[in-house]
């Protein structure tokens, strides 16, 4: 079962020795002999329960506050959303992809709009390009917003959710100016957008990237540097290198435990390699920036990876814009609407990790197989891993922190 | 009946007694037994105090005497529940007929 | 990428059933029970999502559809009763004060201990700790004796009161009911294995413990009534804190420093016999 | 037709009876009658109701002392304010109005001219059964209200703190009844009891929980003479009183059968257990600075003005008091200690299965209990009912009743009372919808581990130091006042940044919140 893989970052080019995935049913018991034998409680948490994000059950054997053991359960959201994908012609199923991870449908279109175009050949316009960058790394401020607000609801901490969830209603005011929709966007579509920014959309994102980004100083004094924050999520939940590796955790979670691995970076697409940008990684404490009593890869990591995140969008978006090029905001409509009997496989970096697309058509006008890769599912496969001899309010601080959407998981 | 005399509250205080002692006589249940301590000991503080009101004149012996024993119970019950702990980490049980494994 | 989470149902079951065995082996056998028996309880208790609810008035409500509305006057009542116990409880302790205003009128005014208040109050309160005591001993659910002291100890509180001893009520409450009866409790939590857990004496058992208590309680009734105690006719005013306090620290300074001591042994021993075994 | 099958029983709906419609119907004609005043004049009446309250008490109390001195002759009660503070003496059943009359007339005055009406006026207020109904009576409007309006307050201030209004329907006047309609919703809805439960102990759970904190009110004072029973050991009947509201919440957590409300249970009962040792050593310092366990006499004490209250007696009575306030926290289970009902690790903790009036019941005792620890703070530490002004401003025994009445209104009666209180639940209320919660091993790590041995050494600390005052050591006594006076002014800055923040947050709200929330903002 344990074989030794190795691997090359080619960020940091140096070599990493890790085992592959423990496998969570071998090692069935673990209760410690001579504990205090008081009486082990098998607990749900979920499918209904305010801090499991959705319909996500954990089954936690417990005794007293601690965590023996946590087991997720999912498919409570399951909607059949990849088989639909092989009933229906690409441009109808761009809603569908919105509806997964419903917190970065601008995201998602993206990347099944790049899995399309790259099997079809099409060549996107340079404006549709920077509006799509211009897009996603909104959406991607959006879903940290939401991400940040509901982790301090985790932790008891009430108010940074409106706050976040305000800023989020600009965000979502400024797409539905542009596509008009709120959460369903389908706006990023195969060749490029649906429709052209409509006037005065610039200036007023301008007008809202300069009102947001003092608002992130505001979320750290309120929330990321709060003693009891810090007390509750440093140290909590580590996830070192190599299980983040052998998990196949992607996005944030795993940036968070060292590594400078994101695909706008190593593999760009839609033209990522214009801007200039940082990938932020998870540090160790005790600096200037980052408090005592964090280390890499804990909870508070993950969670102010997603915040340093949010100012290297805001300086992406700021880029895009600047260099907005004139033209063509989709690509010129081709007349043959058939697939070619080919297979693509597409990733992006969503909010949440890489999402991938793998389209496969056999010269119908209908894919043959359409199969994603969601990065909530991969990253929450490490719960059960990492939720071990904890206390009980641990378990919302990691689930929280690996930021899954459920409706990406089940699909 | 009218006037409250002394016996009216030490045959309160022997109630108490007696349905203490019959607690402890019969549940087998480690805690069990300790909440029928307790209500002996409060028996004896009724008493007590019952004895200072109406037969010590000023001296508050009776009422010091209860506030030791109040102390001396809240000790006890701390020091009963952690044996009672332990006994169920050894033997797993809280009944007393189980832990016999002192017995010659 | 392992799809380590994707675990099924019959795997989970199956890993449950294994988990019971090996973790509850002493319970099982306590309980008579076969392993598959035991694993299977434990996921039926997992899996029970269809808690059924009830609406607690829905029988009731047919009898007396009016009474129904009347839930909001349970709190009235209930505040009602218990501060008219406590309210005239350490009223008691005033009879000096009152005493003395009565004298300078001439005796028109009377003191409401040794009236018909007072007694109405004992019968009251002696009646709760009766009850309750009978509680204790009657009730087999270990859950159910606990909160039986919790009344007996109150209403031993409120007799303290009565008795004028008005420290003494405060500490009751303050140390018996909100302390070492949450210790129990604690105590209880940490130790049943079930709300519900029961242990049954033999009927012979319960039968000779009666007659004796009986025949001890019969005993010194009697042996109460028949003593003649010296300056029982006299009531004493209550005693001030600052008294008790001054006599704690004078004549009785040695025990005290000896409970001191004796808190403190205990504290140490309670929190070794507590500890992680490591 | 295929028969689906539920988990569930289908249930009658519960048919309300006879009573149930009358009474909301009669609360419906009040509140429409009530609306449109308040509606238009809602500054006037809320100022006009909370001074009213407290003058009609206020005096209430006086005029009971006033009978006491002159009818019942008892010439202490005028020399000795200590002596005579609580309203009520209990065990008199009163005097005819004749002789009522004739003692008014023989007293002489200006009283004596209307003796004969005084004397069947003043009759009724003789009994101490009159006056215990009738402050009974008070005492429960005030344990009703204080939760109810306390509710609507902290949604209002929850939604100030997160950018949003809070309630402002129900009412006109900012949802004025926002809590008020809850609670006839509250009264309505269905009982449910979960089909495991214990259903005796499910039943009962509620009032363990909202009596004892309806009982702390019997001896809490308001003001000089204004408690319902003046207890010698009031303090520790409190204390007590509070410390068995736990056994409510844990019987509440037991009888629930449901395994998070197990945990929300045992968390109170740790955290509760473990927090009354710190906050009661926090409390004996004052006590050991007073000599009294009177709550009365404590406050009395401190009636000089700002620099006579306790907090700035010496620097262990000013840390004391923050400890006690933490403590206070953890034991009325308010943020950042509000686990047992931790909404997201526990569902809603010790009352995840009730519903309707028990649940509100629950929430009823938290916020009575909120005011309580605030009252003790208040009482303890600042002053209680005395305003900081000095004490010639205030009431004496000589001056004539409606003096009394007046000054003891304005500068030294429960109206200062019930605002320090109101700043503290003010406090409770800021630091929940600010603080993220803290975990249980770290809520008793900061008990046993800080708090504890800080208290202890405090208490050892302020013993000393009264120990050392008691010596008639003029050097002892001008370090003494320097000390005073220098945390009184520390005190006073603290005092003064309050409303100096909430002034800057005003004049700058626009630059804090940002150009473009003014067009998001609802109304604009």
């Amino acid at each position: 079962m344990h074989q030794a893989i190795s691997t090359v970052n080619p960020m940091a080019d140096t070599t990493i020795e890790f085992e592959a995935a423990p496998d969570v049913l071998i090692d069935l018991d673990r209760s410690e002999q001579g504990d205090l034998r008081t009486e082990e409680m098998l607990i749900n948490m979920g499918p209904q329960h305010p801090s499991t994000h959705g319909v996500l059950r954990i089954v936690l054997r417990t005794d007293g506050e601690m965590v023996l053991e946590a087991i997720p359960h999912i498919g409570y959201l399951h909607r059949c959303a990849e088989k639909i994908g092989e009933n229906l012609p690409p441009y109808q199923y761009i809603p569908y992809t919105d509806r997964m991870d419903y917190l970065a449908g601008m995201n998602n279109n993206q990347g099944f709009a790049l899995a399309v175009e790259k099997l079809k050949g099409i060549e996107v316009p340079a404006r549709a390009q920077a509006i799509r960058v211009i897009f996603a790394e909104l959406n991607r401020i959006a879903s940290h917003l939401v991400s940040l607000g509901t982790y301090g609801l985790d932790m008891g901490a009430f108010t940074p959710f409106l706050y976040c969830f305000r800023e989020r209603e600009m965000i979502l005011d400024l797409f539905e100016a542009a596509c008009g929709a709120r959460l369903t966007y389908s706006y990023l579509t195969i060749g490029g957008t649906t429709q052209d920014l409509p006037e005065g959309w610039v200036e007023r994102c301008r007008e809202f990237l300069d009102y947001f980004e003092p608002k992130i100083t505001d979320y750290n004094n309120l929330l990321s540097f709060n003693h009891i924050f810090v007390k509750r999520t440093g140290r909590v939940g580590v996830i070192s290198l190599e299980d983040a590796i052998a998990f196949g955790l992607t996005g944030p979670v795993l940036r968070a435990s060292g590594i400078r691995w994101d695909l706008r970076k190593i593999m760009p697409y839609d033209g990522y390699e214009k801007y200039e940008f940082d990938v932020p990684i998870g540090q160790a404490g005790g600096t200037r920036e980052i408090p005592h009593g964090i280390e890499v890869g804990d909870c508070w990591s993950r969670y102010y990876v997603r915040v340093l995140e949010m100012t290297q969008s805001i300086r992406i978006v700021r880029q895009a814009m600047d260099q907005l090029p004139s033209g063509d905001f989709v690509a010129p409509k081709v007349k043959n609407l058939k697939l070619p009997d080919d297979e693509v496989y597409v990733e992006v970096e969503n909010p949440r990790g890489q999402l991938g697309f793998y389209v496969r058509g056999d010269g119908s006008a209908i894919p043959s197989r359409v199969k994603a890769r969601g990065p909530s599912f991969c990253n929450l496969s490490i719960t059960s891993h990492i939720c071990r001899n904890i206390m009980l309010a641990d378990v919302p601080a990691i689930i929280g922190s690996i930021d899954v959407v459920m409706g990406e998981v089940d699909r | 009946m009218a006037t409250i005399s002394l016996n009216h509250y030490l045959i309160v205080g022997a109630v108490l007694f007696c349905t203490g002692l019959f607690t402890m006589m019969t549940k087998r249940n480690a805690i069990g037994i300790l909440i029928g301590v307790e209500l002996v000991l409060n028996s004896v503080n009724v008493n007590l105090i019952a004895f200072d009101r109406y037969l010590g004149p000023n001296r508050m012996d009776g009422q010091l005497m209860a506030l030791f024993v109040i102390v001396l119970a809240a000790a006890e019950a701390a020091l009963a529940v952690g044996i009672c702990i332990n006994l169920y980490k050894n033997v797993a049980t809280v009944d007393v007929d189980r832990a016999t494994s002192l017995r010659g | 990428m392992p799809y380590a989470n994707d675990v099924n149902n019959d795997l989970f079951l199956n890993r449950m059933i294994f988990n019971a065995m090996a973790n509850s082996t002493h319970r099982t056998r306590a309980e008579g029970l076969g392993l598959r028996d035991a694993a299977l309880i434990r996921c039926a208790q997992t899996f029970d999502h269809s808690r059924r609810l009830k609406p607690a008035a829905q029988g009731r409500a047919k009898i007396f559809p009016a009474l129904d509305c009347l839930r909001w006057l349970n709190p009235v009542v209930g505040l009602v009763c218990l501060a008219v116990l406590v309210v005239w409880g350490p009223g008691a302790s005033s009879v000096a004060a009152a005493d003395t205003l009565a004298s300078d009128v001439a005796g028109v005014t009377q003191a409401v201990p040794g009236g018909v208040l007072e007694a109405l109050l004992f019968y009251l309160v002696a009646g709760t700790t009766v009850i309750s005591s009978l509680g204790v001993c009657i009730a087999k659910n270990i859950v159910r004796m606990a909160v039986w002291l919790f009344v007996a100890l109150g209403s031993v509180a409120l007799l303290y009161l009565l008795l004028a001893a008005n420290f003494l009520g405060a500490i009751q409450l303050l140390v018996y009911s909100g302390g070492t009866l949450v210790l129990l409790i604690f105590g209880i939590m940490l130790t049943s294995k079930s709300p519900w857990v029961r242990f049954e004496p033999h009927r012979l058992e319960l039968l000779g413990a009666a007659v004796i208590c009986g025949a001890l309680l019969v005993g010194l009734c009697a042996a109460l009534t028949g003593t003649t105690w010296h300056g029982m006719e006299e009531v004493m005013p209550g005693t001030s804190v600052a008294a008790l306090g001054r006599r704690l620290l004078t004549v009785y300074l040695v025990p005290f420093e000896v409970a001191g001591v004796l808190l403190m042994i205990v504290m140490v021993g309670a929190a070794h016999l507590a500890r992680q075994e490591k | 037709m295929t028969q689906i099958s539920v988990p569930w029983q289908p249930t009658q709906p519960v048919r309300y009876g006879l009573l149930s419609r009358p009474i909301v119907g009669v609360a419906v004609f009040i509140y429409r009658m009530a609306a449109p005043f308040v509606r238009r004049f809602p500054g006037p009446i809320l100022i006009g109701a909370v001074v009213g309250v407290c003058l009609i008490v206020w005096l209430h109390a006086l005029t009971y002392a006033y009978v006491d001195a002159r009818i019942l002759g008892a010439a202490s009660v005028s020399a000795d304010p200590a002596a005579a503070i609580s309203w009520t003496s209990p065990g008199t059943w009163g005097l005819p109005p004749s002789t009522v009359a004739a003692l008014i007339e023989s007293a002489g005055g200006p009283a004596a001219a209307w003796s004969s009406i005084l004397g069947y006026l003043l009759w009724p207020l003789q009994f101490s059964l009159t006056r215990d109904l009738l402050g009974l009576g008070g005492l429960f409007g005030l344990f009703n209200l204080i939760p109810i309006y306390t509710i609507w307050w902290e949604r209002k201030v929850a939604g100030r703190i997160q950018s949003r209004l809070g309630p402002m329907r129900v009412g006109g006047w900012h949802g004025w009844s926002q809590s008020v309609a809850d609670g006839i919703k509250l009264i309505l809805k269905e009982d449910l009891i979960p089909d495991g439960a214990d259903r005796i102990l499910f039943r009962a759970a509620p009032y363990f929980a909202l009596v004892p904190a309806g009982l702390a009110f019997l001896a809490l004072p308001f003001g000089a003479a204004y408690v319902f029973r003046e207890l010698d050991v009031a303090l520790v009947f409190i204390l007590g009183v509070l410390g068995i509201e736990v056994v409510g919440i844990i019987m509440a957590g037991w009888a629930s059968n449901n395994k998070w409300s197990v945990y929300g249970a045992m968390r109170e009962a740790c955290q509760m257990v473990s927090y009354e040792i710190p906050m009661g050593m926090a409390l004996l310092i004052p006590v050991v600075s007073v000599g009294s366990l009177s709550l009365s006499v404590i406050g009395e004490a401190q009636s000089e003005g700002w620099f006579s209250w306790l907090v700035f007696s010496n620097p262990f009575t000013f840390v004391a008091f923050v400890a006690y306030f933490i403590a206070s926290l953890a034991s009325c289970k308010r943020a950042p200690f509000d686990l047992p009902e931790a909404e997201s690790e526990l569902v809603a903790g010790f009352h995840t299965e009730y519903s309707g009036l028990r649940w509100a019941f629950f929430f009823f005792a938290e916020y009575a209990v909120m005011f309580i620890v605030g009252g003790l703070a208040s009482i303890l530490f600042l002053g209680g009912w005395n305003s900081p002004f000095p004490a010639s401003w205030g009431a004496s025994w000589s001056d004539g009743i409606l003096m009394q009445g007046l000054k003891g209104l304005v500068f030294n009666g429960p109206i200062w009372f019930v605002a320090k209180c109101v700043f503290f639940l003010y406090v409770q209320i800021w630091l929940r919808w600010t603080l993220p919660r803290i975990r249980i091993d770290q809520v008793l790590y900061a008990c046993v581990q800080v708090l504890l041995p800080l208290t202890m050494l405090l208490l050892l600390g302020n013993t000393l130091w009264v120990w050392a005052s008691m010596s008639d050591s003029p050097a002892w006594a001008g370090v003494d006042r320097i000390v005073t006076y220098g945390l009184g002014l520390i005190g006073l800055a603290f005092a003064l940044m309050f409303p100096a923040i909430a002034a800057y947050g005003f004049y700058f709200r626009r630059r804090l919140v940002g150009n473009l929330v003014q067009d998001a903002m609802p109304g604009s």
